[in-house]
């Protein structure tokens, strides 16, 4: 058996397991046999891995049953393992693995762990099938496999309105995505007379140039094909336009938002794109739409990281952010690098990810950084793993000498956008040094606020809760209806704080107490990704000839663009370190050094912190765009259309008909004899007039 | 010409007409008493003759004709023949408990069905004007006074003055329409006058190929006469009150025996009298066959009375069958025979389930808002009702299919695509009143007016024609289609 | 046993076990009722296992010329085949789903449901243009009863409703038959499958076919009489109205329009897509707005029966395979997904969907299913629906990317408005108290919904089990509309000969033997091509 | 000349008296107007040298039908003063319809086409033999060619006649019949009753 | 000289005059029996008329078979409104419409 059948199956074994078994089956066990699935499936993956990087694999295909054909249309059930398979694979079951294991610690209360942990599962089955495609079609199962776990775990507190609001969001946005991505397939079907990804990238070339109807108009097939599959991407790796529904996936339990919000799922469209990358560097237009819109939506996710509270909205818009620069990356031609910053970028933000996870833990599902403060000395693991992280992301590193996993891969963006030499990688690299300045910024704002300055919790809610005994300090617990809350209000709020006044100030009598051994595993082996993943691999992955035979192929890998990176400008490669500097300076000062800067700023610039903070009001628009419209017009059709018109001008307006015709018929039969001869009468002279006439 | 082989050939009214008499007999001295005795005898008499002609139905002789061609005993006239004694027949069976409970049995009523159905058999045997007439009236006289025989109840009465009225109104139109014709054509002889009215060989009654008015006038007056005795649209207009007024066993008559008698009458003679000017009737005909469909629709969806519901289904129906005559084709004759055919089963078996409608005290129910319920309290009866409401709404897989099928194949046949069209659309107004039936039984609360208790005569007819209109009957189609084929065939040779 | 004529009994058996049940008992007549499906769902895989793939078209014939006009004459292909079984395969689930739902007059409701069961087998195996008829029809008397007497409040508006307007659309065919077989001479359906009619007479034919399947199916605007016969109906025969009758529309089109007038479809099939399009953006949106369950998957069951239509004209093979799938699975999964209303409603007695929420708590097993069902009818990848979906959908894309494109909205507004359904029923706070009580399936409720679930994912993963079968039909009825084919809006058109792209070139692109300079040469040949345009 | 003015004179008159019959508003009226009308058709009948009919007009319609008629007028006692005069409202309309019919009829055939009318040819069966009465030709025509229909009209009557009598003839209850048999049949002492009562303690009956 | 016009067109007169006593009178069911026969008479005028210029006597024929039923017609129309009379008390015939719709 090939070991990779292991790696894909068993995830959804383990997941079938725990959700049929569910309640049935307990906790621990359903906890172990998910866990330890994944964690069999981590082990088996890093050796292909490895071995790829050694360059002794070769790219492979399993095949597993045939799923469809109709007429020339063919596509089965199969493994695809290469080098890209290799990096996700490696990706995909550490994070989840370690995610499992860290969800023991963070779920630990909550009544309905089997469930969360076969969706756990589950997910990871569907995001390694969707990495193992060889055709479109399995991509895009997994594609909507991931999408239904998404959306499955962002409604886990499905008892929340917020969750299954958001939960429904997400699959709906997805969906519009798909919808491209669908149309993407159909068109490439149409096109190439296929879906299996190796023969449409063999054939791609061939097809340069050539043109193809589109609703109504002509376009370049090519560019036409890659637009659609990319807004495909563009749906599953919430770029700009689609992006909405990401911070809102926050709902969902932190470990959710770790391993799909921000390490596997949301990268899939880089990786269909990197996947593809030999059909989109045959349509430049295409690759300049993927450029632009990759460095629209990392400058836009990076501005309205710098305003929000929300400790996981910061992370999310941050991710947001780190997939524009991927997809920029892919999009000046470097997938190389694009795949590397994927790479790194799901150990470090994982890292962060459950790092907050376990802040949050530790406040007591308190997530607005605003009651947060001096957490350093309380849970002083997760604040090195923090650290980490945000150095990380941050991309602190010496150029030429070495740095944190960050620092490689997004320097090599940066570097090999402004390589490219078009003005479209020009833009982008500066767009990039932008983001990096943003980027720096809001995440030193995000530790400051967490680990330093002074206690502000006193004001949570959720603190002032947990310290009142009323142990239901667990999210499982608050959707446990309305009990809770009016037990909650009954309290008030005004008492704790002074009833508690013997404690530190601004901490409300609270010790936030570190996280369970479970939750620190996780965030110590991801820390050691965060801060090595880059110095050990950017050969491999960016690396000029390392890079060519790491590859095999399996991506375009531009050695010239490669090359050309490294001779960029010196202040090109120096750029993102001093603009990480300043924005760490500006969010010292800002946040450490005289807290009253922020409110001024506010007050000085007040719409434009109103529409960075709300989001550039992308939900308010689309709200009012799209979703009223959508029930007024439903309502409109089903009140006007199918009742009062459909309905009353057809079957009803028959009947009504009919029923006029009943009462003249009733009427013409009066009794009377003599209106009966007459109408005898009547007949007898029409017939006779129209034999007349006839 | 022998009168011999001429009384042979009409042995079927031969025995009618002895029977008719030797029980006037028996009804002078038996009086009222004698009246059950008196009704088997012709019940039996009746079935007697449809044995007499039965053997006929098959083709028989090369002539066949009587009188000097006064009367014909072809397989077309055997044909109708058979379905007006049997009709005549079950319609018997089902009254005398019916009028005993009236305190209206009389033994005379027996009798007058006898020459009714006697008027019925020179009807559709008629090929001379004067034979017709006559046939014509002793049906008609027999049935003005049958609507009336209740004679106690108002709604009789009144249902027998306006028959009568408006049948000697119609009589009128139709005797003038004769006389018409007659001096136009110079002969009462339908073989004659369809030469005559050929224009394509110089008819007498034709100037170059084109009929003369009076002629014209002449078919016109007479298809007005007779399409109220079929009750077409907008002759129709006795129907529903007669149907409703007369005794209901009287009603079960009008539906059936006098039906087929006229249309076949009125088949006759526009195929074969008039055979030779087809267009100029055609479109009269397409006219009174959409006219009836349509009206007798409408009119039955606004009824309570479950009597005039069949009334206005009369109308609707007979529509159908015109659409046969309208194609004026071999198969749409044959079309009509079978759909009258099936028709006459619907109806007695209808009026059967009607007349087995009785609440607590034995009174007959009409309303169709008592039958609420019926399928819980009595369900093989509203399972039968149900069964030929969706056959005369011609819902397949039920025998009440074939008939409008037959018919829409002859209209298609004959390239009138448009008439099969809007007949089979306005169809769908006609199911609207017999699912309202369905509604009533299966639906609606029970309303408990209609009591148990059955009569074995009205079970067995009902069972029967449930039986017949059941996909069972489908079996039938291959003899059923033979026999109307061979019996329109031979209205169509001169 | 080759001989042994195992359609007539498929028919005969439910009709024989109909007339006793009018006589037995209540719970007599469940178990015959019950014992009767199962035996004909035994024949069924008889049929499906002796169904040779790749024999001739039509198998299991049987002919016999009991009637004047028309004959007996049954046989199956491929794509009645699978209609057959999806029929047998719900009705023993209906007579379970009714066991203890319907309380009164029972042997009649199960009189009706096999006399169902027997007209819809029949529809699929007719082989002669009347019977087919007669048995279409037909069903229109059972399942009158069916919603008249054990429907919901409005029920005799629904019935009539449903009855009259699928008369009228069918009386209109009927009038198109007899002009066929006056025309051809036989009523022989496979025989006038290779008819061809002059193109003409085509078009009023297929109008008149349409006026019927268009109903059936039913298609955007003659589709309302559907919201109400579901939302009135049982919930069996809900199930057997959206699982089965509804695909008599769309076996219409398969089994007549097409292959009978392929030009006038080629003609028509922009009224095809424009009312497909229309009904599915125009009946999801509706769908998302409502309040009663029933009502909402009526609308969402337009919605979908318009992709049916939609890959069905599309003229070719994925396209009417994609179709074919969408009918199998539609049945299952709306037919599931009315069960799993009927499961609530036999509880709690409404349909308003705001007397729900939280069911998942107290209820997971069903939420599961539930679950399941949903995202098999919002076309998951992996479940029945997807396939039929894609398959459609990638047919008609190669005709028109503008039908393509709106029909695919289905799959967004789908996923909206499931999910919002969903989301109001099963996820939530427990508002209602009653609601909160319900228990979770029984026994008997798994046992109904399970077997669908597995057939469900068995297509979504396997379709091959079901496309099998009736490929060889899908590809004779492809030749047969080769001549009419309409051509696609795509019309590819080769660009300027991509001289530094040979094969040898594009095969590097994946080996990664390639040097820079040939890319660089590619990339910027390809950019030069582009800014030419 | 005579002949002319003859049938102008009959035709009038017929028509004057059926206008009356019914428009009168007496029935008595009514049917004597009627009986007025049929003398002038039989006159007219006379002119076109059917004697036969004529006779038969007069003596059938004259002397049974018609008398039969104000038998029944007389008989029913209708109280005149209730019954209501007038037309009824759709009399614009019906005798619209009725002009027009006769337009077309008169126009039609009467006159409209070329001249006179052109009849068609009769049968050589009808002819009446030369030489012969009408009242002997209608004869030997009705008693051997329509025999056959003769008797059947006969069944007519007779139906007519059992109609007539089944409708209108009634059992009365609570009139004492005369039973004469009975009468002769009776003996004294069935009849009478010899009582030798106590004094003082009266008859018991 | 008279001619079969003639005749045609005082019988279609009188035909109409009767069809008119039918329908425009609302008094008296009797005066309806009466146009009736105004009918029949319209109708053997054109009988005798038609079978005088055919030189056919079968017109006559039927003029006698028309007059015999016509006489049983009266017959039976009279019985009915006697026991109609006898039900209703009256004749007056916008009464005859107990039965309608």
């Amino acid at each position: 058996m090939n070991p990779i059948l292991f790696i894909v199956f068993l995830p959804l074994l383990a997941a079938a397991i725990a959700g049929l078994g569910n309640k049935a089956l307990g906790n621990v066990a359903a906890k172990s046999v998910t866990t330890g699935a994944l964690f069999v499936s981590c082990a088996l993956s890093w050796p292909i891995f490895l071995s790829f990087v050694g360059g002794t694999a070769e790219a492979s295909v399993t095949p597993v049953l045939h799923w469809v054909s109709s007429g020339a249309l063919n596509f089965d059930w199969e493994l695809r393992v290469d080098t890209m398979t290799a990096v996700m694979l490696v990706v995909i079951t550490s994070v989840s693995a370690l995610v499992h294991l860290y969800s023991w610690g963070y779920m630990a209360e909550d009544p309905d762990q089997p469930r969360f942990f076969a969706y756990l599962s589950l997910f990871t089955f569907a995001m390694l099938m969707l990495v193992t495609a060889n055709n479109l079609v399995q991509m895009f199962f997994g594609w909507e496999g991931v999408g239904l776990a998404s959306y499955l775990l962002i409604g886990f507190w499905f008892q929340r309105p917020s969750a299954c609001a958001a939960a429904i969001k997400a699959f709906v946005v997805n969906r519009v995505g798909d919808l491209g991505f669908m149309l993407g397939i159909f068109g490439t079907y149409l096109v190439f007379g296929t879906v299996s990804i190796p023969e449409i990238l063999h054939a791609a070339p061939s097809m340069a140039g050539s043109t193809i109807g589109f609703l109504g108009h002509r376009f370049d097939t090519m560019t036409i094909l890659c637009i659609l599959l990319f807004i495909g991407a563009c749906g599953k790796s919430a770029q700009l336009g689609l992006h909405t529904w990401l911070p809102d996936a926050m709902e969902g339990p932190t470990p959710v938002s770790a391993l799909i919000h921000a390490a596997t799922m949301v990268t899939a469209g880089v990786f269909m794109v990197c996947r593809l990358s030999p059909m989109f560097v045959t349509s430049p237009v295409a690759m300049d739409v993927v450029t632009v819109v990759g460095a629209a939506t990392c400058f836009f996710a990076a501005t309205v990281g710098t305003t929000q509270w929300d400790i996981k909205r910061v992370i999310a818009y941050s991710t947001c952010s780190q997939l524009g620069y991927m997809f920029f990356a892919a999009g000046v031609g470097a997938f190389g690098a694009s795949m590397f910053h994927l790479f790194t970028h799901a150990f470090f933000k994982a890292l962060l990810f459950l790092g907050a996870g376990s802040v949050i833990h530790a406040m007591h599902h308190e997530q607005d950084m605003r009651y947060y403060g001096a957490l350093r000395k309380e849970i002083p693991l997760t604040f090195w793993a923090m650290m980490a992280g945000t150095l990380a992301i941050t991309g602190v590193g010496i150029a030429e000498i070495g740095g944190f996993a960050g620092f490689y891969s997004k320097d090599a963006i940066i570097e090999a956008a402004y390589a490219r030499g078009t003005d479209v990688g020009h833009f982008a690299s500066f767009i990039g040094i932008f983001a990096a300045l943003l980027t720096s910024f809001y995440s030193w704002r995000l530790v400051f606020l967490t680990f330093f300055g002074k206690p502000r919790w006193a004001a949570s809610e959720h603190i002032q809760h947990a310290v009142h005994g009323d142990h239901h300090d667990h999210p499982a617990d608050e959707h446990s209806g309305e009990a809770t809350e009016a037990a909650h209000g009954a309290h008030g709020h005004d008492d704790h704080a002074h009833g508690h006044g013997h404690a530190a100030e601004g901490t409300a009598g609270y010790h936030p107490h570190e996280s369970p051994i479970a939750m620190l595993i996780p965030l110590g082996v991801l820390t050691l990704g965060a801060v090595f993943a880059g110095a050990v691999f950017h050969g491999p992955f960016v690396g000029v000839e390392q890079g060519l035979e790491f590859w095999k192929g399996a991506l375009v890998f531009d050695e010239h663009l490669m090359h050309a990176s490294h001779s960029v400008p010196v202040w090109i490669k120096w750029a993102p370190f001093t603009v990480m500097l300043t924005g760490l300076l500006v969010a010292w000062y800002a946040y450490l050094k005289n807290p009253k800067l922020p409110a001024a700023f506010v007050a000085q610039f007040g719409i434009l912190h109103q529409f960075l903070f709300n989001k550039w009001y992308f939900d308010e628009l689309y709200d009012f765009l799209f979703v009223r419209p959508a029930f007024w017009i439903g309502r409109q059709f089903w009140k006007i259309g199918d009742i009062g018109i459909i309905d009353r001008f057809g079957p009803n307006g028959a009947a009504w008909v009919v029923a006029k015709g009943t009462v003249g018929a009733k009427r013409l039969q009066s009794g009377y004899l003599t209106s009966y001869a007459l109408i005898m009468l009547l007949g007898l002279v029409g017939a006779v007039s129209w034999v007349i006439a006839g | 010409m022998s009168w011999a082989l001429s009384l042979r050939l009409m042995a079927a009214e031969d025995v009618l007409s002895i029977s008719g008499l030797v029980l006037l007999m028996f009804a002078a001295w038996g009086g009222d008493r004698a009246t059950r005795a008196i009704n088997w005898v012709a019940v039996l008499t009746l079935l007697g003759a449809a044995a007499l002609v039965a053997p006929t139905m098959a083709g028989g002789a090369a002539d066949m004709s009587a009188f000097y061609g006064q009367y014909s005993g072809d397989a077309f006239s055997a044909f109708a023949k058979i379905l007006i004694y049997l009709g005549a027949a079950a319609a018997l069976v089902m009254t005398p408990s019916f009028l005993e409970r009236m305190g209206a049995a009389r033994a005379e009523y027996p009798l007058l069905v006898l020459f009714a159905a006697l008027g019925m058999g020179l009807m559709v045997s008629a090929t001379n004007l004067l034979t017709l007439y006559i046939g014509l009236e002793m049906n008609s006289l027999a049935a003005y006074v049958l609507a009336s025989f209740a004679r106690s109840d108002e709604r009789s009465a009144e249902a027998g003055l306006k028959y009568f009225v408006l049948g000697a109104l119609a009589s009128g139109i139709l005797l003038f329409g004769m006389s018409l014709v007659y001096g136009f054509t110079g002969s009462l002889d339908f073989g004659a006058i369809r030469t005559a009215l050929d224009g394509a060989h110089g008819g007498a009654a034709t100037v170059d190929g084109v009929l003369s008015q009076g002629a014209l006038f002449g078919i016109v007056f007479m298809l007005a006469g007779l399409a109220f005795k079929i009750s077409a649209v907008p002759f129709h207009m006795w129907t529903p009150d007669v149907y409703e007024g007369a005794p209901t066993p009287v009603t079960t008559l009008f539906a059936t025996a006098p039906k087929v008698a006229a249309l076949g009458l009125t088949m006759r003679v526009a195929l074969f009298a008039f055979g030779t000017q087809v267009h100029a009737w055609q479109q009269v005909m397409i006219f009174l066959s959409l006219a009836s469909i349509v009206v007798g629709a409408l009119g039955a969806i606004g009824q309570d009375n479950i009597k005039r519901l069949m009334a206005y289904s009369s109308i609707n129906n007979v529509g159908f069958m015109l659409i046969g005559l309208a194609v004026a084709t071999p198969a749409g004759a044959s079309a009509m025979l079978v759909y009258l055919a099936i028709y006459v089963v619907m109806s007695l078996g209808g009026f059967a389930a009607v007349l087995m409608l009785r609440d607590q005290d034995g009174a007959a129910v009409e309303s169709i808002a008592a039958l609420g319920g019926l399928s819980r309290s009595r369900p093989g009866l509203a399972g039968a009702l149900a069964m030929i409401m969706f056959s005369l709404a011609g819902i397949p897989p039920l025998f009440g299919f074939w008939g409008k099928f037959v018919v829409f194949q002859a209209a298609v046949q004959a390239g009138m695509l448009p008439l099969a069209t809007i007949g089979i659309a306005a169809s769908v107004i006609g199911a609207f009143y017999y699912l309202k039936v369905v509604k009533v039984m299966y639906f609606d609360e029970a309303t408990g007016v209609v009591a148990n208790g059955n009569e074995l005569s009205h079970g067995v007819i009902l069972t029967v024609s449930a039986v017949v209109l059941s996909p069972l009957g489908y079996l039938a189609t291959g003899w059923l289609g033979n026999l109307a084929a061979t019996a329109a065939a031979s209205l169509f040779h001169s | 046993m080759s001989n042994f004529p195992i359609l007539s009994a498929m028919l005969a058996v439910p009709m024989a076990a109909s007339l006793v049940c009018l006589l037995a008992d209540a719970q007599r007549a469940r178990l015959i009722a019950l014992g009767a499906t199962l035996v004909d769902f035994a024949l069924g895989l008889l049929l499906w296992q002796g169904y040779q793939i790749g024999g001739s078209q039509w198998q299991f014939v049987e002919k016999a010329p009991l009637f004047a006009g028309f004959q007996w004459a049954l046989g199956i292909d491929g794509i009645a085949l699978v209609l057959i079984e999806l029929s047998v395969f719900l009705m023993p689930l209906c007579i379970l789903a009714s066991w203890d739902a319907i309380e009164k007059r029972v042997s009649e409701y199960m009189a009706a449901f096999l006399l169902m069961e027997t007209l819809m087998i029949g529809v699929f195996t007719a082989q002669d243009l009347f019977l087919f008829y007669i048995m279409f029809e037909a069903g229109l008397i059972p399942m009158y009863l069916i919603i008249g007497i054990w429907g919901g409040v409005d029920r005799i508006y629904a019935s009539y409703k449903f009855f009259l307007y699928t008369l009228l659309g069918s009386v209109l065919m009927l009038i198109a038959m007899l002009w066929m077989v006056n025309f051809a001479g036989t009523t022989d359906i496979p025989t006038l499958m290779h008819t061809d009619f002059p193109v003409a007479a085509q078009r009023w034919l297929w109008l008149a076919f349409f006026a019927s399947f268009a109903v059936k199916m039913p298609m955007w605007p003659v589709h309302t009489w559907l919201p109400d016969a579901h939302v009135q109906a049982p919930t069996a025969g809900s199930v057997i109205l959206a699982g089965v009758l509804l695909k008599m529309g769309g076996y219409g089109f398969i089994r007549f329009s097409l292959p009978m007038f392929p030009e006038a479809s080629a003609q028509f099939a922009p009224l095809v897509f424009a009312l497909s399009m229309v009904a599915v953006v125009y009946t999801s949106l509706v769908a998302l707005v409502q309040h009663d369950m029933k009502k909402l998957i009526a609308y969402s069951s337009v919605a979908h029966m318009a992709i049916v239509t939609v890959g069905l004209f599309a003229f070719n093979r994925q396209g009417l395979e994609g179709a074919m799938v969408v009918m199998l699975s539609h049945g299952l999964v709306s037919g599931a997904l009315f069960l799993c209303v009927g499961v609530i409603y036999d509880r709690l007695h409404t349909r308003e969907i705001d007397r729900y929420g939280g069911l998942s708590i107290n209820m997971p097993k069903y939420a599961l299913l539930f679950m399941l069902f949903t995202m098999a009818s919002v076309g998951l990848p992996g479940t029945s629906g997807f396939v039929g979906e894609f398959l459609s959908m990638l047919g008609i894309y190669q005709l028109s990317s503008w039908v393509a494109l709106v029909s695919g909205t289905g799959i967004i507004l789908g996923a909206a408005y499931m999910l919002y359904l969903y989301r109001r029923v099963a996820f939530g706070a427990q508002k209602h108290a009653d609601a909160a009580a319900m228990p979770d399936l029984s026994t008997r409720e798994i046992v109904i919904l399970a077997p669908i679930a597995a057939a469900v994912l068995w297509m979504g993963v396997y379709p091959e089990s079901f496309i099998a079968p009736f490929r060889a039909d899908i590809a004779a009825l492809d030749a047969r509309l080769a001549q009419a084919k309409p051509r696609g809006d795509a019309a590819l058109t080769p660009g300027t000969p991509n001289r530094a792209a040979p094969a040898g070139e594009a095969h590097a692109a994946l080996g990664g033997a390639a040097t820079i300079k040939q890319k660089v040469a590619l990339a910027s040949e390809v950019a030069a091509a582009g800014r030419a345009r | 000349m005579i002949h002319v003015l003859a049938f102008y004179l009959f035709a009038g008159l017929m028509l004057l008296a059926g206008l009356l019959t019914i428009t009168a508003r007496n029935p008595v009226h009514a049917v004597l107007w009627l009986i007025v009308a049929f003398f002038n058709a039989a006159g007219l009948m006379v002119l076109l040298g059917a004697e036969f009919v004529a006779m038969l007009l007069v003596i059938v319609y004259v002397g049974a039908v018609a008398v039969l008629f104000l038998f029944v007028v007389m008989m029913l006692d209708i109280d005149f003063a209730t019954l209501r005069a007038g037309f009824i409202r759709n009399f614009p309309l019906g005798v619209l319809i009725a002009l027009v019919l006769l337009g077309e009829l008169v126009i039609g055939i009467g006159a409209e086409r070329a001249g006179a009318i052109r009849l068609g040819l009769p049968d050589v069966a009808g002819q009446a033999p030369e030489g012969m009465s009408n009242i002997a030709a209608i004869g030997a025509l009705l008693y051997s060619r329509y025999l056959f229909l003769f008797e059947a009209a006969g069944l007519i009557l007779l139906v007519a006649m059992i109609g007539a009598i089944v409708l209108t003839h009634r059992q009365r209850g609570g009139v004492r019949g005369q039973n004469i048999s009975k009468q002769v049949a009776r003996r004294p002492e069935e009849a009478t009753v010899n009582l030798r009562p106590e004094v003082g303690a009266g008859v018991k009956l | 000289m008279i001619g079969i016009e003639h005749y045609v067109v005082v019988s279609s007169i009188l035909f109409v005059l009767g069809v008119l006593g039918i329908f425009l009178n609302r008094k008296n069911v009797i005066v309806i029996l009466m146009a009736i026969e105004l009918i029949l008479l319209a109708v053997n005028i054109n009988l005798v008329a038609f079978s005088a210029f055919l030189h056919d006597l079968t017109g006559q024929i039927f003029a006698m078979f028309v007059l015999t039923v016509a006489a049983g017609e009266a017959a039976i129309g009279l019985a009915i409104l006697v026991i109609y009379f006898r039900g209703r008390g009256t004749i007056a015939v916008d009464d005859v419409n107990h039965m309608k719709g």
